[in-house]
């Protein structure tokens, strides 16, 4: 029953990968830094900086925001397709289960300059489709949220990962308690809610936190090649800042600090769903 | 289901289609996307504007070595997890959950600082380095997730037949959540081949690139060429599509017969 | 209320292109309120019979009957019919009040309604303490009960049990026969009832079916069975020790039953030496080379006594050697 | 010491496929005349700033790396750069030979820094075919604002656009300056900007009254397409860029363009545009990398690289030889390049400039193509920018 | 070899903080070669207690000694015990002849010795047919067998079995019952038998023990437990029928077994109503009123007749009412 060995590799990796560096990080928030000297060290600085950096809190909104709705949308679109694409053989299955990760296969920077085309005000094929159904454009790359809406687009359709993540969630449920549910008289609604969501909220809930931190924290390639912040810091979100911070400005001191806050930020944040979840289930569980 | 598959392959639609557009010319409007005439020319002259066999192989060699190692390392540690107790339990997925939640961009300088510390910088496997790390906590905590839902008698038969820790790894928890490795392996595959970010910071020279770095560097190319960047981007995404198509009929199969 | 099942045959293809025919052609009706078990070796078909009534199978041939309704191509939810499965089928996610009422719930039911019925039936079957566990903080007779409450607590028209009671012990298994028994007769449902308890089968049985190999060798009241088997596999089926078959002489099997045979120290009969003695509370099971008997404990033999064992003439059993039907 | 091979060194660039392709040439050429080996680290611009600072942390930072005046002063200022001038005279280059201009924004604490390899300027870009079919005249030399004007407002018609201007501060400066305004307060050690002050704020009043006349094309167009796609596909008459844009109009097929110098406002001025090889200071190749600059930057290097057409040579030889001026590839009037030498000037050189751009242009984009109230996006300017000024 | 459990104490915390005695200071031997059975009632600590010895559960108190040696701390990969679990635990992605030779490859025997050792065990087991499927496509006794043949195969030095028959059905559960004696014997080993056949633990076991909310009540050879059952706890469960214990008279509790319960038509003893008839082969049970008894076919009342229940006084148990212990 000891097997905590078999994790040896993974924490090793990790210390050196990730725990040492991240430790470092810490270190540099505290320090003024440009990369080609040493560090030096200004005690609270930085946090006196972070405080009054309206830029960065108007940055964090923008990607609050951005989160609160794409991460919802990609979990709707992946545990949907999931739930549509589970247990039926057929080519159109295979078709289905194909279509809904080949976005993912896309390299990011492929990825962000073809929605700068459909997205094209002028040329692209968005805007065109809309206005053949009639439906007003929102201005997609010219105005602040129809910047924002662009963005999430962007980031909505490659949900991959999560699908596939979300199918085999799926599928490792035993086919004996839907046949218990069926023979019950439960119907597929009732089916799903009580028993197919449940038993997949947590591997749901990882996905959330992980697309959460993905769409605060990692996906700085659509706001950097799609809107470049625009227009007028629209969609300036956190990680473009930082990424800005560090390597445009080259204040990678400052820029750890402002790393590690949006770390604290997240953690926070992703402790809310967690939370959420725990006591669901535990309501779930409870009630008859 | 149809429209939704609609959906989700027209971006494709439109990459492979722009790729065949003729370079040079005003874009085209709005839905008029048909290449007329077709311009198969453009993937020819994809590799003047990157060494395109180069960086494939290294790419090639990148997945080879990190994909395995990857699947390796985060089922092994997704295992001591679901069979830890207790404190070392919370331990193990708090570690993991702080890690998932550090900025990509707070590691760069760090991890490159250290590597080159260590001498591991510049090869084409520097990036695959990662792997050991599990590449992402994410995969750690799929395959824990995957490990609970076995029966726990199982695992103790096993440890029972005096199958070491090791054993019960390999013969018995790893074959029961195949889907699970399935898709570790189809996912990082997939994040070693499009990942362009950790070879730029990580690795000199550019003999060591992967192609995901070639594209990035292909993407400021003058708007007139787009063409000719998208039929390179097409000939990145093939490979990986190529593999999907592979591994999705072995991730589907195991599950569908369990 | 009835079931009927009209030339059932199902065949499942095993890994490697082997087929295995679960159910080859078999007739069965359960009429209103009465209790039909089925017996049977293990690997009958019995739960796969169950899982076609329940139409969670789909017949390869043949047709399933509820109230005189074809609803062979019905889905199982639409059939309304309680099934225990042999595994008992728990939701891990869900406590034991919500598994019990999870098909309350799923008809729609309020929830204050179900959780006074949830404790009713908790109560009949002794697991009112257990409302608040999780299912794998259940032992192993626990998890069936929980599963015999989800399907007790409806009012299906027709119930199926697989194997219910198997790991339940004497008494309570003697009490939960009568509470079963006692549901089923207030809804005047036909209820089919897989067990392997010989004793159970007997006394629960309106009727009771024997199966082997995907087929209904017999089906008729108990006491007609164990008096009168049609083939020798029912006579080693069905009773509380299977039949002692004697080989063949002229083409004839000659069947006791070891309740019948009378082991002497002396006197005429088939001599034999005792090979082993098993106490079994007031009897004891003496084997005498081939041939079981239930004697009583005090005229127990030892353990390579010679003795003789005999049994009256009318209770002999003859069956054909070749077909192994009664004669 | 001919014969000896110098120890390999490595040169990155920040540079689009096509200016890659040159960079390659130039490498190539330099290793062919024995000039040692160099490994050409070509990245994306976007990357080029990233990759340098992650190199530099983890002390791995190429010998030789190319970057934009505007950029490098953080550089310098923290100590990443080692001051060019004595390693390239050792190397025998004399930079008497060189334009001036780009030396002295080079040139920081009083030592030249880097070796700027060209000497670009901000000019107009027009369409002669659009300018045939709307009867209007080539543009003359020190043509007026107004003249400028007038000229916009005769080539727009239908599906053609006049003129455009990117809403950024290198392509205003020259406006600023011409109008007698400045940018900041102090060029050589600024603490302000000083934009809201009259002059400054008449030039880019005159600029928003110019798109206010419907010139220029309209806040989507410019989202659909860059300026230079524009006017490669005949969608604006005019467009103000530097000598970047060259190499890829060359290719346009059909396309028959020229330069023209700025419009003035009072006096003639314009803003030089200037790249320079800097040699890491933690360098340990600092000879051979010098030797490879000397290369870049000599007759030879420059000649390849004014071939590509990308660049103004920084070399006065270079820059007046055909290899520059040949009127058979265009722009045929490339002399308004050195024309516009002696009156050229440099944005402020400053480690926190990139960031005060930054803050400019998002401003100056809103007074551009949202219709904010200049006055409004002066003061914001204001409000943002000079305590970035003064942070160090 | 032999196997001690002392002072074994186990409690789980459920959910919401209810706690459960699993185990309550349990006292056990089997000795070398020996088969105790283990019966009580669903939820008494059984299977606990054999994943307490196998290792699987850590002790709260007490300790476990296989050979004398203490492995109270010694993980269950190294105690070098059989386990054979109550829900059969097969690996589901492997074949049934892998599942049973899994153990011996672990312990790098090589693969055609394994082979030709699965074939055997699979003989004895009735199950070779088998070898070839895959676990989910066996029936529920089939599944039991494969289990049963993962823990023969081996020599282990202690073999615990936890219901391994509980879905066979009764002619192979005969049989397999004389097979695993006969390993078991052949390998000389201590066995734990869990099981809730009583005709099984009388007839098997070499001494049973009874269990009761996580105590052994009583530990004896079956005769002795079934003569003269310590508690009422254990007159009730150990037994092919649960003793009959009467209404307390002066805080003694009398107990008879249905088996010597004997009704008649009239005559003098308690006077009652048939509540109910179960015809059980040879002998059928009449419940009257609170008394239940075992009476011969031939003999049988009829539901709703007014009779009179008798016993010899030599057939009477007595309890304390108040603790349950027998006087
Ligand atoms: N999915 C399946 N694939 C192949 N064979 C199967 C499958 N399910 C059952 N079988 C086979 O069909 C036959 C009947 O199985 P079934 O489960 O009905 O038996 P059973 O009578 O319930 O036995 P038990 O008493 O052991 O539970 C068995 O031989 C079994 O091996
Ligand atoms: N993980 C657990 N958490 C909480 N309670 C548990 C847990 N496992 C078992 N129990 C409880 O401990 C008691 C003993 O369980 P055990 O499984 O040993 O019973 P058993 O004698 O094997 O019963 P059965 O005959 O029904 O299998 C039961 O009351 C059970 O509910
Ligand atoms: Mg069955
Ligand atoms: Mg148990």
């Amino acid at each position: 029953m000891r097997r905590w060995p078999l994790a040896a590799p993974y924490l090793a990796g990790s210390a050196l990968l990730v725990l040492v560096p991240l430790g470092l990080a810490a270190a540099l928030a505290f320090t003024d830094y440009f990369g080609f000297r040493a560090p030096e060290f200004t005690g609270a600085d930085n946090l006196t900086r972070l405080a009054a950096d309206g830029t960065f809190w108007d940055a964090v909104g923008i990607s609050a925001f951005v989160a609160a709705v794409v991460v919802p949308l990609r979990l709707l679109l992946a545990v949907g397709a999931a739930l549509l694409l589970a247990r039926r053989r057929g080519a159109r299955t295979a078709v289905g289960r194909a279509a809904a990760y080949l976005p993912s296969v896309i390299p990011d920077a492929a990825w962000a300059l073809l929605w700068l085309w459909i997205l094209n005000p002028l040329y692209g094929p968005l805007p065109a489709l809309l206005g053949v159904l009639g439906v007003p454009d929102p201005g997609f790359l010219t105005t602040p949220w129809g910047a924002r809406l662009g963005l999430v687009l962007v980031m909505t359709f490659q949900v991959g990962e999560a699908f596939v993540v979300a199918l085999a969630a799926r599928l490792a449920i035993p086919a004996r308690l839907h046949e218990a549910i069926e023979v019950e008289g439960g119907s597929p609604w009732f089916a799903m809610t009580r028993v197919t969501l449940p038993l997949m909220a947590p591997i749901v809930l990882v996905l959330a936190v992980r697309d959460m931190v993905v769409v605060v924290q990692n996906a700085f390639v659509p706001t950097l090649l799609v809107t470049d912040g625009g227009p007028a810091n629209a969609t300036l979100t956190a990680p473009l800042l930082i990424y800005r911070r560090a390597f445009e400005y080259g204040e990678l001191g400052y820029a750890s600090t402002l790393s590690v806050t949006l770390l604290v930020l997240t953690g926070i944040a992703a402790a809310l769903p967690l939370w959420l979840a725990a006591r669901l289930a535990a309501h779930q569980r409870a009630r008859t | 289901m149809i429209v939704l598959s609609a959906v989700f392959l027209a971006p494709l639609a439109v990459m492979v289609l722009g790729s065949l557009q003729r370079p040079l010319q005003p874009p085209p409007n709005g839905l008029d996307l048909w290449p007329d005439p077709v311009e198969w020319t453009n993937f020819a002259t994809v590799p003047r504007f990157m060494p395109l066999g180069r960086l494939l192989l290294n790419s090639l060699l990148l997945v080879v070595v990190a994909v395995p190692v990857t699947v390796v390392v985060t089922s092994m540690a997704g295992l001591a997890i679901v069979t830890a107790r207790g404190v070392l339990r919370r331990w193990l997925l708090g570690v993991s959950v702080l890690m998932l939640l550090v900025p990509a961009a707070a590691l760069w300088v760090p991890r490159v600082v250290l590597l080159r510390g260590a001498g591991l910088a510049d090869t084409p496997f520097t990036v695959a380095l990662l792997a050991l790390a599990g590449t992402t906590p994410f995969y750690v905590l799929l395959f824990a997730l995957a490990y609970s839902r076995i029966p726990s008698a199982l695992l103790e038969a096993a440890t029972l037949e005096g199958l070491s820790p090791f054993a019960v790894w390999r013969r018995i928890a790893l074959p029961l959540v195949r889907p699970a490795a399935v898709a570790v392996a189809a996912l990082s595959g997939l994040y070693y081949w499009s990942t362009f970010m950790d070879p730029l910071t990580l690795v000199s020279s550019p003999g060591n690139w992967p192609v995901a770095l070639g594209l990035r560097n292909l993407s400021e190319m003058e708007a007139a060429l787009y063409p000719i960047y998208l039929a390179a981007a097409v000939l990145v995404t093939a490979p990986a599509l190529l593999a999907f198509g592979i591994a999705q009929r072995s991730f589907f199969s195991s599950v569908e017969r369990s | 209320m009835s079931v009927v099942v009209e030339g059932a045959r199902k065949e499942f293809r095993a890994r490697r292109g082997a087929r295995v025919m679960a159910l080859d052609g078999v007739d069965l009706e359960a009429k209103p309120g009465e209790l039909l078990v089925i017996v049977g070796p293990s690997g009958s078909g019995k739960s796969t019979l169950l899982r076609v009534i329940a139409g969670l199978e789909p017949l390869d041939a043949g047709r399933v009957l509820i109230d005189d309704r074809d609803v062979t191509g019905v889905p199982a939810g639409r059939r309304d019919v309680a099934l225990v499965f042999q595994e008992a089928a728990l939701f891990p996610h869900l406590g034991v009040a919500a598994n019990i009422g999870i098909g309350e719930r799923a008809r729609g039911t309020r929830r204050r309604d179900v959780e006074s019925r949830v404790r009713e039936v908790a109560r009949v079957l002794d697991i009112e303490p257990l409302l608040t566990r999780m299912p794998t903080e259940l032992s192993g007779g626990e998890r069936q009960r929980v599963a015999l409450a989800r399907a007790m607590i409806r009012s299906p028209r027709v119930c199926l049990l697989d194997e219910p009671l198997a790991s339940v012990d004497t008494e309570l298994r003697l009490r939960m026969r009568g509470e079963i028994r006692a549901v089923q007769r207030s809804l005047g449902v036909p209820m089919v009832h897989v067990t392997h308890d010989q004793v159970e089968a007997m006394a629960m049985g309106d009727r009771v079916a024997v199966m082997a190999q995907g087929r209904v060798l017999q089906c008729d009241i108990p006491a007609e069975v164990y008096a009168r088997p049609a083939t020798t596999a029912v006579a080693r089926t069905f009773g509380p020790l299977p039949m002692n078959l004697l080989p063949a002489v002229d083409g004839v099997v000659t069947g006791v039953r070891p309740e019948r045979v009378r082991v002497n120290r002396s006197g005429a009969g088939r001599a034999g030496t005792v090979a082993a003695v098993e106490p079994a509370g007031e009897e004891c099971l003496v084997r005498v080379d081939d041939v079981l008997a239930r004697v009583p404990m005090a005229d127990a033999p030892h353990p390579g006594e010679q003795v003789v064992v005999t049994w009256r003439p009318e209770d002999e059993h003859h069956f054909d050697a070749e077909t192994g039907a009664r004669r | 010491d001919e014969g000896s091979p110098t120890a390999p060194i490595t040169v990155q660039v920040g540079a689009d496929p096509e200016e890659a392709a040159v960079y390659r040439s130039l490498v190539s050429a330099y290793e062919e005349a024995g000039g040692g080996e160099v490994e050409l680290v070509p990245v994306s611009r976007d990357d080029h700033l990233t990759r340098l600072s992650t190199a530099f942390a983890s002390g791995d930072a190429p010998d030789v790396f190319l970057i934009n005046y505007r950029e490098y002063a953080p550089f310098v200022q923290r100590g990443a750069v080692r001051p060019i001038g004595p390693l390239l005279a050792d190397a025998g280059v004399d930079t008497a030979d060189y334009y001036e201009e780009p030396l002295r924004a080079f040139t920081y604490d009083g030592a030249l820094q880097c070796m700027p390899q060209n000497i670009s300027s901000l000019v107009v870009y027009w369409n002669r075919a659009l300018f045939t079919q709307a009867g209007v005249p080539a543009p003359k030399a020190d043509w007026s604002w107004a003249d400028f004007v007038a000229t916009a407002g005769a080539l727009t018609r239908d599906g053609v656009k006049g003129v455009g201007i990117d809403p950024s501060i290198v392509r205003m400066a020259p406006l600023v300056w011409s109008n007698g305004g400045t940018i900041v307060d102090d060029d050589a050690a600024p603490t302000r900007t000083t934009l809201h002050e009259p002059g400054a704020r008449a030039a880019l009043q005159s600029v928003v009254d110019l798109i206010g006349s419907g010139a220029t094309p309209d806040k989507e167009q410019l989202a659909a397409q860059g300026l230079p796609e524009q006017f490669m596909t005949g969608k604006v008459a005019m467009f103000l860029s530097s000598r970047v844009e060259v190499p890829a109009l060359r290719e346009q097929r059909g396309l028959d363009f020229d330069v023209a110098g700025l419009p003035v406002m009072g006096e003639p001025v314009s803003v030089l545009h200037s790249d320079a090889y800097c040699v890491a200071s933690g360098s340990e190749n600092a000879a051979a990398a010098a030797k490879f600059v000397a290369y870049a930057v000599g007759q030879q290097g420059q000649t390849l690289t004014a071939l590509g057409g990308r660049t103004v040579p920084s070399l006065r030889s270079v820059a007046t030889s055909p290899a520059f001026l040949s009127p058979a590839r265009a722009p045929a009037s490339s002399q308004v390049f050195l024309d516009a030498i002696p009156h050229l000037r440099h944005t402020p050189v400053t480690p926190s400039w990139p960031e005060v751009e930054d803050v400019i242009g998002t401003q100056l984009e809103r007074a551009f193509e949202d219709g904010v109230p200049l006055d409004e996006v002066l003061a914001e300017i204001r409000k943002q920018a000079d305590p970035l000024l003064q942070s160090r």
